[in-house]
């Protein structure tokens, strides 16, 4: 059983550091890049439970864990592209 | 199959239905007329239970076929019926008054969507009369409360954004209060059903939880219900809403969560918790002398006619939990027929405003300067629900503000103070009533050059119905007499 | 080790009142928004903290396994409710905040206020 | 073990709702947020809420997320530094929380078995499911059949956000704000991106059918499964950029699904009272009870997921149409 | 047979444990923006394959098999994607590397 607390221990320092990155990091997209860390962190957590706990047909939750953080990741970088091209095509009119 | 039996359940699926075909509707008259009948259809269901409701026959419905606890039930009695009767009459005198009154506000390509939320609404509102589900009256005010957001946000006035952006933080933070509470009640009970919860809080009856849910179930509906120090949202919301809007919501959106909380107080939380009716008169009867003393007086010094006549909804909320506070049975017939007459004179005062609207440029007071001339239908309807707002003797104000006082006189020397608070609400609301007369009648108008011409008929039509109805049940109150009072007596006895 | 056992409570009271402080004082009408989903968060929080039975494990009935200690179903399907109604206020919540947007140029309460007395 | 877990993650939950709150740039706020929605659905599943963890993730996570950026791009990030005097707020809020963790101690402790709730309406479903509805998961059996009334509500709850927004999006701007914003072009620039989200559409489609027709066995069902294919589609929508999105999926289809999907489910029920039974009643609905209550959780959960995808997607576009309005 | 599966999937989950420390380690000390984007992406995409593996080698021939199979094939494509678009949208908007540090052989110039 200890097998996998050591993981599950990795697991949740891991998150912790990934908030603190998220709430030190200077710029948007180490924020960004917290986000994303996190993400696949609790993909491998929900993994590593459904295991400890023996009900192994949770693993579709870990599955749709990934895709919602691909396409928030994916969203997030939407948003900072157009609000990049707003403000340099701004830049580029005055 | 006779659809006598189903009646509990069709109030409420007949409008559902209609929502997703008005929605898909383009077409520029049929999704106002499709809203109509689905209004009307269900004003039949709800005149169709009153009878039953009357001689005799309590609609218990199980939905799914499943047993109360397990599944959920409908439960239609006196007091339900009564609030339907009075969602869906207000509901379709609106839609009908809709036909003319909306184009001048809303384009006509949103047309179908508007009729859908509103439908939404209505199917909203008398799912929580119907339902004796704590947790489907959280659903049921959801959808009429996020149908009532839509509504309200749908008129031409740029200030009705922030007005109902604030309606809908208070409105969801008081449907999150009533969440909280009927958690903590369903922890410590185990049951939904608010019959069965009636008798499985007596063993859990003083633990802090019972408690703390008691107290968040009423903050919750007086936030929805626009008691007096939680009405902020009301004024600015009715203002700036769509006129047949403001006709439709000031009649029945607010008595709902009376509704809900009257039911919850009185049958869950009366006869179990030790000295509740102490605790629950002496923290509402306050509110509701403050209600009227101050919503009245703010209503006096009102410019505008329909921010005027919402400040007055506020002080009538407050006659309203004054006679819920007498936790007496003749205090909760008053207090229940007033919900009634309340919508009735509110609902035609509104349908009035409606049609001044479509003639004057604005609704302030110094625009209505002389037009009683050239609007004399308009005007004399304005007058007649006015007095039955005051609550003049031969209309239906007077027999709920009559069985108030003589509820108070009971009381003693503590009923005759009482009785002056309510003598002077009644004062004021003449004095905002005859600001509005005074201006017709005997000022000069502004610009004789243009005099206003009168309302279109249909919009006459469907106001002067109201104001004949506030006059019938004025004369003859028997059938809200009847519904109030076995309504009163259910509720006080707590005899399923 | 048995006052844990109300960790779960004291933190929907922690992250309720966070909402709802959020939402009172706040200004700017987005960061409103967040605090009411905040606020509603705590309140799935209440429900689901009630379901966890000892040992207990979801309550999907598997074939193999003799009598099962199985945690509660019934706050889960009140939760999924409240989930997409928490949903739908924010989504209509933002619809008016753009629109607000539109008509008054800021979505700051007290220059919404401002623009509003100059009429 | 599982407490250990919980008391670790609730702490974790609490931090992130102070930073939001404090958080300047609502952009950075809402980042957070999304972390906010991953731990509470990380802590639903440590408390055997399978199903609500499952929902937490694709609507709160995923969902709220895509909302709030495409409101957030019509509108400013940057809040204005407000300095609160919240001398009012703070002792309403103390009392309030004070008043919470002292009613708390009464409460029945965190997976007491002994607990209320425990003893009254739940073993019967627990027994009964089997013998009645005779589906694995007991939460989609009461999400669909016992209180399958909740669940219609519900549906026309996103039914009535959908037609909310779509209402409120489509008056026309006024004029001095019509600002001529570069038509939403998607990732144009990264090309990378582009093919492994093309590669990866079906795949997520797919696994959102897998969810909705997975619900009577395991954690899924039409909420979720809405959910997923809408989050999908919107992956498409970010890639591709607005009108090759709406040019594959045209918004008609969107409206068709959002109001056929919540008549579908009223029909079942008004077919329930057709063939002699009452409302939502499913047993009717075929010769033997047990295939009938089978039909009618699946036809339910199929109108839910429907609508539930077509309101989503419908929002989704109305927020990213506005710009171009 | 069985005692070398443990064994060997014990072993998979403390490496992936190991780099998941790693990546986030790597993630809040690293000075600048890319640098921090390389340590914490790289160790993810790895210390995911390991877990995963780990379990897969628990898991045996079964359902979960094929489930895990699919979380490490979807894992595999979209985490780099991710990390990819990240670091291309930050290049994008301007955020210059930092080409301070030039490999001296004392102490490094900060």
């Amino acid at each position: 059983m200890n097998m996998y607390t050591i993981v599950l221990i990795a697991i949740l320092v891991t998150m912790v550091l990934a908030v603190v990155r998220a709430l030190r990091g200077p710029s948007v997209y180490d924020r960004v890049l917290a986000v994303n860390m996190f993400g696949t962190k609790t993909v491998l957590f929900l993994s590593v439970v459904a295991f400890l706990s023996g009900r192994r047909d949770f693993l579709d939750l870990a599955l749709t864990y990934a895709l919602i953080n691909f396409v928030g990741v994916l969203a997030i970088l939407v948003f900072v592209q157009r609000r990049f091209s707003v403000a340099s095509s701004a830049k580029s009119e005055d | 199959m006779n659809l006598n039996e189903h009646l509990a359940a069709l109030q409420i699926v007949v409008p559902l239905l209609a929502v997703p075909l008005i929605a898909l509707l383009q077409l520029r008259r049929m999704a106002w007329l499709v809203a109509t009948l689905t209004s009307l259809m269900a004003f039949a269901i709800a005149v169709a239970m009153t009878v039953g409701v009357l001689n005799g026959q309590d609609y218990q419905y199980f939905m799914g076929n499943w047993q109360p606890p397990y599944g959920i039930e409908l439960r239609v009695d006196a007091l339900s019926a009564l609030l339907l009767l009075v969602i869906t009459a207000a509901s379709s005198a609106a839609l009908l008054a809709s036909y003319h009154s909306l184009d001048t506000q809303i384009e006509p390509r949103r047309h179908a969507l508007f009729y859908a939320a509103w439908i939404l609404a209505l199917a909203g509102l008398s799912g929580i009369a119907v339902t004796a589900d704590a947790f489907n009256v959280f659903v049921f005010m959801e959808i009429s409360s996020l149908a009532s957001y839509v509504l309200m946000a749908g008129g031409p006035d740029r200030r009705g954004l922030p007005a109902v952006f604030k309606y809908l933080i208070l409105g969801t933070i008081g449907a999150t209060f009533y969440l909280i509470g009927v958690g903590l009640i369903y922890m410590m009970t185990g049951t939904l059903n608010l019959e069965d919860m009636a008798q499985r809080v007596t063993q859990v009856a003083d633990q802090k939880p019972v408690l703390a849910a008691a107290g968040f179930i009423t903050v919750g509906l007086a936030l929805k219900a626009a008691m007096f120090p939680l009405h902020l949202w009301l004024p600015n919301a009715y203002t700036y809403a769509p006129h047949v809007v403001t006709a439709f919501l000031a009649a029945c959106a607010t008595k709902v969560s009376l509704y809900v909380l009257l039911r919850f107080d009185f049958l869950v939380f009366q006869d179990n918790l030790v000295s509740h009716p102490l605790r629950f008169a002496s923290l509402l009867m306050p509110m509701a002398i403050f209600a009227i003393l101050i919503a009245s007086a703010v209503a006096m010094f009102e410019k505008n006619i329909k921010r005027l006549l919402a400040w007055s909804s506020v002080a009538q909320i407050g006659y309203i939990t004054l006679g819920a506070s007498l936790v007496t049975v003749s205090g909760l017939t008053a207090s229940v027929l007033h919900i009634f007459n309340h919508a009735l004179a509110k609902g035609s005062l509104f349908l009035a405003v409606a049609c001044l609207a479509m003639r004057l440029p604005g609704l302030q007071l110094r625009d209505l300067a002389g037009c009683a001339r050239s609007m004399p239908w308009t005007f004399a309807a304005l007058v007649l629900g006015g007095l039955s707002l005051i609550g003049v003797p031969g209309t239906a104000g007077f027999i709920s503000k009559w069985y108030l006082i003589s509820a108070l006189l009971t009381l003693g020397a503590a009923g005759v103070a009482l009785v002056a608070v309510i003598v002077i609400g009644s004062l004021m609301a003449v004095v905002y009533i005859w600001r509005i007369v005074e201006q017709a009648y005997f000022q000069a108008p502004s610009n004789p050059a243009a005099p206003a011409a009168e309302a279109p008929l249909t919009l006459l039509v469907v106001t002067w119905v109201a104001v004949l109805a506030n006059v019938y049940f004025g004369l003859q109150p028997a059938l809200p007499l009847a519904l109030s009072s076995s309504a009163a007596a259910a509720l006080m006895g707590a005899t399923p | 080790m048995e006052l844990l056992g109300y960790y779960n409570y004291w933190v929907f009271a922690v992250v309720l009142c966070l909402g709802l402080y959020t939402v009172i004082t706040r200004n700017n009408l987005i960061k409103k928004l967040l605090g009411l989903s905040i606020f509603q968060s705590a309140v799935f929080l209440l429900y689901i903290t009630m379901d966890k039975v000892d040992g207990g494990t979801a309550p999907i009935i598997q074939k193999g396994v003799s009598d099962p200690i199985f945690s509660n179903p019934l706050p889960q399907v009140l939760i999924l409710t409240a989930i997409v109604v928490g949903v739908s206020t924010t989504a209509l919540g933002l619809a008016i905040v753009v629109r607000i947007k539109e008509s008054y140029g800021s979505i700051e309460e007290d220059d919404i206020l401002a623009r509003d007395s100059e009429l | 073990m599982t407490i250990l877990f919980a008391v670790f993650l609730l702490s974790l939950l609490v931090i992130i709702a102070v930073a939001i709150i404090r958080a300047e740039n609502l952009f950075v706020a809402l980042m957070l947020t999304t972390i906010f929605s991953l731990l509470m659905a990380t802590n639903f599943f440590i408390l055997d809420a399978a199903d609500v963890a499952l929902t937490e993730a694709a609507i709160g996570a995923g969902i709220t997320t895509v909302i709030f950026l495409g409101a957030l791009a019509l509108t400013s990030e940057h809040e204005k530094p407000f300095v609160a005097v919240p001398w009012l707020a703070l002792p309403v809020v103390a009392v309030t929380a004070a008043l919470l963790i002292f009613a708390s101690f009464d409460n029945p402790r965190l997976g007491d078995p002994e607990a209320p709730i425990h003893q009254h309406v739940v073993p019967w479903y627990l027994e009964q499911t089997p013998k009645l509805v005779d589906i694995p998961n007991v939460v989609t059996a009461i999400l669909g059949s016992f209180r399958a009334f909740d669940t219609l509500g519900e549906v026309f709850v996103i039914f009535a956000a959908c037609i909310g927004v779509l209402f409120l999006l489509s008056a026309r701007k006024p004029s001095e704000t019509r600002c001529t914003a570069p038509a939403s072009v998607g990732l144009s620039q990264h090309l990378i991106p582009k093919v492994a989200g093309r590669f990866i559409l079906p795949f997520i489609i797919l696994f959102g059918f897998y969810v909705q027709f997975h619900g009577d066995f395991g954690p899924g069902g039409g909420f979720q499964a809405g959910a997923i294919v809408a989050t999908g589609l919107i992956l498409f929508a970010l890639l591709e950029g607005e009108e090759r999105a709406l040019r594959a999926f045209p918004r008609w289809i969107m409206m068709a699904m959002a109001a056929g999907g919540a008549l579908l489910y009223a029909l079942v029920g008004v077919a329930g009272i057709a063939m002699g039974g009452k409302f939502l009643d499913y047993s009717v609905l075929s010769s033997d009870p047990i295939a009938g209550q089978h039909l009618g959780i699946l036809l339910i959960e199929a109108g839910v997921g429907i609508t539930v995808c077509g309101s989503l997607l419908l929002i989704f576009h109305a927020f990213a149409a506005r710009e171009s309005f | 047979m069985n005692q070398v599966l443990d064994v060997l999937s014990w072993v998979l989950l403390s490496c992936g444990g190991f780099f998941i420390l790693v990546g986030g380690i790597g993630a809040l000390r690293m000075p600048s923006f890319y640098t921090r984007m390389h340590a914490a992406s790289v160790t993810d995409t790895m210390a995911s394959f390991l877990v995963i593996g780990g379990l897969i080698l628990q898991a045996g021939w079964s359902l979960a098999t094929v489930k895990l199979v699919a979380i490490i094939l979807f894992l595999m494509l979209t985490s780099p994607t991710s990390s990819y678009a990240v670091a291309n949208a930050a290049l994008l908007s301007g955020m210059k590397p930092d080409t301070k540090f030039k490999a001296n052989k004392g102490g490094r110039e900060s």
